[in-house]
């Protein structure tokens, strides 16, 4: 049977993917940045994941104004970088994993999570950007990622958006489906977005290190008291892109219950000021 | 919970079903952006371009002016806005800096030292009494 | 405040609209199935709705292979009759309501129900031939439906499809959420698709009368034990598309409640085999 | 309840992900049906017109032959194949007839007389025994 080894939690802003691709990884700006994930790279090199099912959301990139799903699963093949109007970011095409994104689909739609089914989308930053930070770039003569990639993608754009309870029960149906897979498979789950960040009108650049921090240790040891934020405070205390944080929610009800009831294990935490206009977060947690 | 706690935010607009409405046309023209063609036909004669969306005259001109913050207000949603500063080859901070009415050095400072504060931020009444309104 | 009148069941078999749109409505084959429709027609002149809440499935019009949502509600502001092959149906174009529509996708979604929200779409015969039906075609000289419609569409396609319960539930999501809307307005919702039919292989034809006859009793009566039905239990017994009964769900679950805990009053109920290859279904309730 | 549960049904495919995968192009191709120009495309080439579709070679034989049954074995959706029926200026009934094997007449006189009945039809075993299997 497949079970969650391990969740991850990240920022997912452009700018680092320019920063990478554009060699400016080194620049005093940017090394701490990435400075801030190398003990998590050297993690997922001891244990990689057979399959990922990173929650992230879209923007404006596969789902525009004519059609926006709650929580929409990609069931395909493959998955292309998207052209977000800079040119598509020159990383490997991302493979799916259709036999388990199907399994899970059919399990989580039984559980009354209604889910659309996604066969064709091209990704964009949310999902390319958490690949680069805790995989690296891949080097040219095996360009390609580690390990299958499932995007489950949460619409945080047009309000209404799905409540952080919500989020929590799709994280805890999509642990159950994975552990009724019939192969036995070392799946992550990761949740994206976030932290505080505001990239609108006059209250732009707004960062909350307290909310983040705050958050942090509540989504880790208390995910019921983080799920009951509600959407008015995430966008007062973490700027209107602050919302984004629902979806890390989704990972951290995918994390195995212990059998002493404690709470995971954090592996890794990191947190910096700036990325581009966002507090950048890091969390690894371990059963 | 409804729209309207959201309305004592300051300096934000929530992007909903109303506003999601408003915005169509503009944000349809944003995401066709994402096609390089595309993006060297607006440049090349941005009034034409602009002409075959079914976009409004104020529209329009909030997109001719770069005017974010009026495009926000048109129904616009930045992360569809964010395609035109990628055409103009511009980075999310210089052009989220740009609604902010701040100099790009000033936000960039600004962001180094930590970011705007959320002190004094959280509320539209705390905004009116610091100008004095 | 708004407030859900009654609830309107009925199959769409596509080759109803054909008949109406050929002029064939007066042959021997097809005026038993119009004449039963009759005293519908006439009950919706006496009180009409302001607005309708249509709940069908589309069949791979609007949504392909590409992308399968399992609700989708359309929120904009018109939907045009949609090309399937004969060319578009000549219909008029369906108004939508779209502050009813976000109003309604706000609450349920706050309700734990997972919609895709959808702007633009065509319309195939899954929602025109119920308004054909019941409306009847509107004259030249005034090319109109009646009323502003809400899109409702339940994915019955691809499977994993909703459960039967879920739909039960959903309705009962959308009455709380008409319930709330500010304006007065009178609301009917619509279920259709079925009954029993199968369009594929050597067993395509069948149908099943004693199954069709006890599922419109279940559902008047009994709308629980209706929505307990299984999905096999449907491609068994019904075909493999009466499974489009779950959409009867959606809007027996949106009838409001009697005071006196007694099931809502049958205004009309009709059966009819053969209307192509489907036995025709077609029920009014009102509280 | 798995999908194994609808195995026992007779003579009915269940169009899960599955199937949809197998079937993305064939379905695809019926989709493009959907708009008059590509009829008329199709019509003055099948061949070529096929050609153009991510589709593996039984499935456009399944195509060009009108083999229904073929067409859903290889991941085709009824919904999706009608489109070609309509292409053809057949009805849904006369396409979803042949599928059965039966003489057109036939099956329209089955359905006038109230349709295949259920009795015997609900499980695969029932088939077999009818054919001596
Ligand atoms: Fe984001
Ligand atoms: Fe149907």
């Amino acid at each position: 049977m497949a079970h969650v080894s391990a969740t991850v939690y990240t920022s997912h802003v452009p700018a680092i993917g320019a920063a990478l691709d554009h060699g400016r990884a080194a620049e005093p700006y940017w090394a701490p940045v990435f400075a801030g994930y190398e003990a998590s790279r050297a993690w997922l090199r001891e244990d990689p994941p057979d399959a990922i099912v990173l929650v992230f959301n879209d923007h404006a990139t596969a789902f525009g104004p004519d059609l926006v799903p709650t929580f929409a699963i990609g069931t395909g093949e493959s998955y292309a970088p998207a052209d977000e109007g800079w040119g598509a970011r020159p990383v490997p095409v991302v493979q799916g994993h259709p036999e388990l994104a199907a399994h899970i689909a059919q399990s989580v739609i039984q559980d009354d999570f209604d889910l659309t089914l996604v066969n064709r989308m091209d990704v964009d930053h949310g999902l390319t950007v958490p690949l680069s930070l805790l995989f690296g770039q891949p080097p040219a003569h095996d360009f390609r990622w580690p390990c299958p990639v499932i995007p489950l993608a949460v619409n945080v754009v047009q309000y209404p958006v799905p409540s952080g309870r919500r989020c929590l029960a799709l994280g805890r149906a999509i642990r159950k489906a994975i552990e009724s897979y019939g192969e036995d498979l070392n799946v992550q789950v990761w949740g994206t977005g976030g932290m505080s960040h505001q990239l609108q009108g006059p209250r732009a650049g707004l960062i909350n290190p307290v909310f983040d921090h705050a958050f942090m240790d509540m989504l880790t040891t208390v995910p019921e008291a983080a799920a009951a934020i509600p959407h008015v405070d995430y966008v007062r205390e973490a700027g209107s892109e602050g919302i984004e944080l629902v979806m890390w929610l989704v990972a951290r009800g995918a994390m195995p219950e212990r059998a002493d009831g404690r709470a995971p294990t954090c592996v890794h935490r990191f947190y910096h000021v700036p990325a581009s206009n966002t507090a950048l977060g890091h969390l690894v947690l371990a059963p | 919970m409804s729209n309207a706690d959201f309305a004592d935010i300051p300096g934000t607009v929530l992007f909903d079903a109303q506003q999601a409405r408003r915005g169509y046309g503009l944000n349809q023209f944003c995401m066709s952006l994402m096609n390089a063609d595309n993006r060297k036909r607006f440049k090349a004669d941005e009034v034409a371009y602009l002409a075959d969306w079914p976009m409004s005259d104020e529209q329009r001109q909030a997109v001719l002016d770069r005017d974010m913050n009026r495009c926000l207000a048109l129904g616009g949603n930045v992360y569809f806005l964010v395609k035109i500063a990628a055409t103009d080859g511009i980075s999310v901070q210089q052009m989220v800096g740009r609604m902010t009415g701040m100099d790009e050095a000033d936000y960039r400072d600004m962001m180094l030292r930590g970011g705007r504060p959320i002190e004094g931020n959280r509320y539209r009444h705390e905004w009116l009494q610091r100008s004095g309104g």
